[in-house]
């Protein structure tokens, strides 16, 4: 789906989401009061300016009060790969983009993240996957780096990864492997309004990170959970 | 496993954080003794992947967690071992971190202090390093709210990229050595997307001028600055456990302004120097060759980069 | 992976009453040695998982001096290997054997 | 016209032709291919400076952007085939013959095209054996030469690599040949003169400075415990067990650790001032925190090496400076230095036959030989006796009358039982055997051979050679130091033991050393940065050095 499909079907009724330089941010009606949205589109790569304009929106619908859901949708290409963008510190903007959609949930607006297109490595982490629940809709690609590229940091040849991608969600990209990491929570039906789905993601949003749970239920991380509930169970100030 | 690995006073040279292993600097961070490890290397919790690729494992998976007391003072302990596959997250490494950060929630420790060593996300466990890198952060941030401070650690080989480097930006307080790198893209990794005149990674000086410690400290990316031994490193942490800013919208806005204010006054610098000039360094080019005295002197005299808002 | 696998008799159990040690670091051309006091006291083992294949007569004659000299009776030793030349591993053994004497 | 000087007038005419695409003896870099095509003539001998380290790069691109129709068949005589220019021009047809000494970053290059028949080889030489062929029968025609700056009349400041220059000039001016030098700047006056300017024809502004490679720098970031474990031997069970005052030094990190251990590990064993006081040698930045104790009373060196021109100008009192400051280098002399004046030398190998021969080639490179031979050699034209050159050469078999004993120099391969890549030091057989029979020379290229050298050092042991009395004996040591490599594990266990008896074969245990105590804390530095501290901030490392 591309975003303005997405925004349709989120909004019937009408919305004002604006995309600018490919970052997202607007508003539309949502069961009686508002969804907040904000995002990146495009397959834009997200840089110091366009983290911190986010951030601005996302503190904005905060101070604003309310319990206003976030969405955030994504169609992203990696964080901006830049000279100037590490000069500046480019690792406090998209940890202060994730922190205030983290704040945003702390302070009762349920954040949901919303792949749609493309995502990867830290754009990734600071959008998407700082929501309390993440969706994707089919034709979504995240990864956090394409096989050939793999291949070439690996050594491996392309298409003995390619063979092992089939069955070791663990590491191949993909919209099904995130899913089976627990990343992604749910691939919505985009023959259906998004509105009612995304109202169902919200009212069944888990209190606590069930992504590791659902790693190991779907088989794409085995050990995580066990391995975190073992710490928790073992730990002891000293 | 608490025996002094290093024993400072019989070698006469303090132990160079740089170059100590992460087991020898949680032992040296820590009060002698003290440290207690949780999933220790005996239980072999090794990542169940590596081996399809054919790569070693580690007994710890390159990350070792548990407890101990600084000055007396009880604290938990992550640290990442950076020879370790680059101290990348993989499935186990990134759960145990996960799991001893949702175990302070419960436990309430005076700090939890992430030793950072690491290159970012284990290409070959990539979509669990990275989904446990967004576990971290969460995790972070609750402890946070709820009052525990987690003091960052960067002096290692690895530094702090990648998803490490959005984890240390989540962080409460940040102590960085000269040799401490903090950045998303690694200087390779811009030079292989983006070409030699964009960033020639061979200029190791260039790659400090941008990333390295003293930049970041000066720019206020990290809150304290050590000199590059377990010793500085440990005072440096205590110093800051009880400096913590809460997270609440406060700091985050306070953070907004301060991240707006840094790309209206350094959007257009093209080099570290011109950032350091701009922020009244007298001699900029001077600045990578200061001692830790000089540069503290230099620190001391320009206010804005001591802040709160992180 | 290849794994190798050795078992040596002592004539002594070596000294110490420390339970467990892990020295070095997996990386290209290190390892890591995890020595256990697990085995009876005239028993050692040592077990090794190295990526680089066909090294198993070097690997024995490394392991078999070691023990020879250091007499690590009771130990159980497992070794993760980066690469490592022999000599790097001899004198990971060795360090691995003088922190179990401590 | 006398018969007696027909090469006098010949040399005259190519000036004269030069003198058209110059002003006066200046010449711009646009001008070169000009001026070398009205210089040069088929077949002419022609030294193309390139030399350990600085290389005339401006005029090496020159050269290989003339006609071959005009410029052609030259015979390269130069010690260093470096740049990819310097064999270009053989594929070109510029060049066709190649007498050289040293190729380290071509080497693969050098010996694709020496198989393929593409260079016409005279022979692969030491530097001093080059050098002295210039004054014998390869006498330049052309030199093209490097410095930093010249005035108008050719007055020539080389900078702190002065390296082959003055002998390369002397050989071509003083033989009617015509020299011309590339510079980075033209001055009025230059700081000091290192080439009289009348032994200068043509001065080239080059277009950027000369290209000069940091080959000896190393990184103590990057020394092993068991590079550290190999120097603690060879100070404690050679250098203080034979007083070694005068020596040289290879480029290998063992040999930089041991740099690295004097005001530490050999401080604690009391050897301040017994050992290690002056040297031949590069200037070596991991050689400063020695100097800083006062370790060393003085060096001679062969060039310089990149950042260390500041130090150096403070530290006249330990190196060879010019009026106005900078080093002065001079590779001939100080080889010389290295073969009479030393009395031991101490290198690297990558590989060690069971007689104790060693090479450095492997089967597809032809690295040249460099300085290695003379300065690892026994040079039998010695004379002078020190302590040192006669306690060797009491231990070494003597026959005949004992009253004619001479000393012996002492030549010591410091190397690890496994290189990169867990690839063996020590063979049946060195490669470079096959080589020579791939590419037909009739001699093969052996770095130092078993009869100069004294001592092997690996992290195993120091086998002294002097002693062995048979050519088993001499085998089962070079096996009882090679480790678990093949040759290590052939050993006869027995005898090994007896040959440790006579000290033959010493072990850590055998010196007092544990090699537990082998930590990279020994080290007086462990960075760059520490040895830039050391330096009080004057030693300025090259950018890919740094981590700061």
């Amino acid at each position: 789906m591309t975003l303005a499909e997405i925004l349709a079907s989120l909004f019937p009724e009408g919305h004002s989401v604006t995309v600018a330089e490919g970052l997202v941010n607007g508003e539309g009606p949502f069961r009686g009061g508002r969804l907040a949205v904000i995002g990146i589109d495009g397959d834009t790569a997200l840089g110091v300016d366009g983290a911190c304009r986010l951030a601005g929106y996302v503190l904005d619908v905060v101070r604003r009060g309310g319990a206003t859901p976030i969405l955030v949708a994504i169609d992203s290409d990696s964080q901006r790969m830049s000279r100037r963008d590490e000069l500046l510190g480019l690792n406090e903007y998209l940890a202060h983009l994730a922190k205030t959609l983290l704040l945003a949930d702390a302070h009762g607006h349920p954040t949901v993240g919303l792949i749609y297109g493309h995502s990867a490595a830290g754009a990734f982490i600071a959008t998407a996957l700082a929501t309390r629940v993440l969706v994707g809709l089919p034709g979504a690609n995240p990864s956090v780096m394409d096989l050939p590229s793999v291949a070439r940091v690996t050594k491996l040849p392309l298409d003995r990864l390619e063979a092992m991608a089939k069955d070791t969600p663990v590491f191949a990209p993909g919209l099904d492997n995130m899913v089976r990491t627990g990343a992604v929570q749910a691939v919505l039906d985009p023959g259906q309004p998004l509105a009612e789905q995304i109202a169902a993601v919200i009212d069944a949003l888990p209190a606590d990170d069930t992504r590791d749970r659902a790693g190991r239920e779907r088989g794409g991380r085995p050990v995580a959970e066990a391995i975190a509930a073992q710490v928790v169970r073992e730990a002891a100030l000293g | 496993m608490s025996e002094r690995i290093i024993d400072p006073a019989a070698k006469g040279w303090a132990t160079s954080w740089y170059e100590a292993s992460a087991r020898a600097r949680v032992d040296g961070l820590l009060d002698a003794g003290s440290f207690r490890e949780v999933i220790g290397p005996e239980q072999r919790r090794m990542s169940p992947h590596l081996p399809l690729f054919d790569l070693p494992r580690a007994f710890d998976d390159g990350m070792i967690v548990g407890s101990g007391r600084l000055d007396g003072k009880p604290v938990l302990v992550a640290a990442q071992e950076g020879r370790f596959m680059g101290g990348a997250f993989g499935e186990v490494h990134g759960a145990k971190l996960v799991g001893l950060l949702r175990a302070a929630l419960a436990l309430k420790p005076d700090a939890v202090l992430i030793l950072f060593d690491t290159g970012g996300v284990r290409l070959q466990e990539a979509n669990a390093g990275e989904t446990a890198i967004a576990e971290v952060m969460r995790a972070i941030v609750q402890l946070r709210a709820a009052g525990v401070p987690v003091i960052g650690l960067i002096g290692g080989r690895a530094g702090a990229y990648g998803g490490g480097g959005l984890i240390a930006g989540t962080c409460s307080r940040l102590v960085v050595s000269e040799g401490g790198r903090i950045s998303v893209s690694g200087p390779e990794v811009i030079e292989t997307n983006k070409g030699a005149e964009e960033f020639d990674s061979r200029d190791r000086a260039l790659v400090w001028r941008t990333m390295g410690g003293k930049h970041r400290r000066l720019t206020g990316g990290a809150d304290a600055y050590a000199d590059d031994t377990v010793a500085a490193f440990r005072q440096a942490a205590l110093d800051l456990i009880g400096r913590a800013p809460a997270f609440d919208l406060a700091t985050l806005e306070a953070e907004q302004a301060r991240l707006e204010q840094r790309l209206t006054r350094f959007g257009d610098c093209r080099d570290g120097t011109e950032i350091w000039a701009r922020l009244g360094v007298n001699d900029p080019e001077a600045v990578p060759a200061l001692t830790t005295a000089a540069f503290d002197t230099l620190l001391a005299s320009l206010g804005e980069t001591t802040h709160d808002a992180r | 992976m290849e794994k190798l696998s050795f078992r040596h008799t002592t004539q002594r159990a070596l000294a110490g009453a420390k339970a467990q040690a892990i020295t070095g670091v997996v990386a290209s051309g290190n390892l890591e040695v995890l020595l256990e006091r697990a085995l009876a006291p005239t028993e050692c083992t040592v077990e090794i998982e190295t990526p680089i294949r066909g090294y198993g007569e070097v690997w024995a004659a490394v392991v078999a001096d070691f023990v020879a000299r250091a007499q690590p009776g009771g130990l159980r030793i497992t070794i993760n290997d980066g690469g490592a030349r022999p000599d790097t591993v001899s004198l990971r053994l060795l360090q691995g054997a003088r922190l179990m004497e401590v | 016209m006398s018969g007696w000087g027909r090469e006098r007038a010949a040399r005259d005419a190519r000036i004269e032709a030069g003198r058209a695409h110059a002003a006066g003896k200046v010449v711009t870099a646009a001008d070169v291919v000009a001026l070398l095509e009205a210089i040069l003539q088929p077949g002419d001998r022609v030294c193309l400076e390139g030399d350990n380290q600085k290389q005339a790069d401006c005029l090496a691109r020159g050269l290989s952007q003339c006609d071959p129709a005009c410029v052609h068949d030259l015979h390269m005589v130069q010690s260093g085939i470096v740049l990819p220019e310097h064999l270009d021009i053989f594929e070109q047809g510029i060049a066709k013959r190649l007498d050289y000494s040293y190729s380290g970053p071509q080497g693969a290059r050098i010996a694709r095209m020496l198989y393929g028949g593409q260079i016409e080889l005279g022979a692969v030489h030491t530097y001093l054996e080059l050098f002295a062929r210039y004054f014998v029968d390869l006498t330049p025609n052309v030199a093209l030469i490097a410095g930093v700056s010249a005035d108008r009349d050719g007055n020539l400041y080389t900078g702190p690599n002065t390296e082959d220059t003055p002998t390369v000039v002397e050989a071509t001016a003083f033989k009617n040949g015509v020299v011309v030098a590339q510079v980075n700047e033209i001055v009025d006056r230059v700081p000091r003169v290192d080439i009289p300017g009348d032994r200068i024809d043509f001065v080239v502004e080059a277009d950027k400075p000369f290209y000069v490679e940091p080959l000896f720098t190393r990184d103590p970031a990057a020394m092993t415990e068991t590079q550290i474990l190999m120097a603690m031997m060879a100070i404690k069970g050679i250098y203080a067990e034979y007083g070694i005052r005068r020596l040289n030094h290879g480029i290998g990190f063992g040999t930089a650790a041991i740099e690295l251990l004097l005001p530490t590990y050999a401080e604690r064993l009391g050897l301040k001032g017994q050992i290690a006081t002056h040297w031949a040698l590069n200037p070596h930045p991991t050689l400063i925190p020695a100097i800083e104790s006062g370790w060393v009373k003085q060096v001679h060196c062969f060039g310089s090496e990149v950042g260390m021109d500041r130090y150096i100008r403070e530290r006249s009192d330990i190196f060879f400076t010019g009026a106005d400051g900078s080093l002065r280098s001079n590779r001939a002399f100080c080889q010389t230095a290295g073969l009479y004046a030393c009395d031991l030398f101490i290198g690297s190998t990558l590989q060690i036959d069971l007689a104790g021969h060693s090479s450095t080639v492997t089967q597809n490179r032809v690295a040249g030989f460099g300085g290695a031979p003379n300065m690892g050699s026994d040079p039998h034209g010695r004379r002078h006796p020190s302590d040192t050159w006669m306690k060797a050469g009491r231990e070494a078999q003597v026959t005949g009358d004992p009253a004619l004993m001479r000393g012996r120099k002492l030549v010591v391969q410091i190397v690890e039982t496994f290189g990169e890549g867990l690839v063996p030091a020590f063979v049946e057989q060195l490669d470079a055997l096959e080589l020579a029979r791939k590419i037909g020379l009739e001699l093969a290229p052996v770095m130092v051979y078993a009869d100069d050298v004294t001592h092997i050092v690996t992290e195993e042991g120091i086998a002294n050679l002097l002693l062995c009395r048979t050519a088993d004996e001499r085998e089962q040591a070079i096996r009882g130091v090679a480790g678990y490599t093949e040759i290590g594990r052939g050993r006869d266990r027995a005898m090994v033991e007896r040959l440790r008896q006579r000290g033959i074969v010493r072990r850590p245990e055998d010196l007092g050393i544990e090699p537990l105590d082998a930590d990279r804390s020994l080290l007086a530095a462990r960075s760059i940065k520490d040895l830039v501290h050391w330096s009080g901030g004057l030693y300025e490392p090259p950018a890919k050095f740094r981590n700061w």
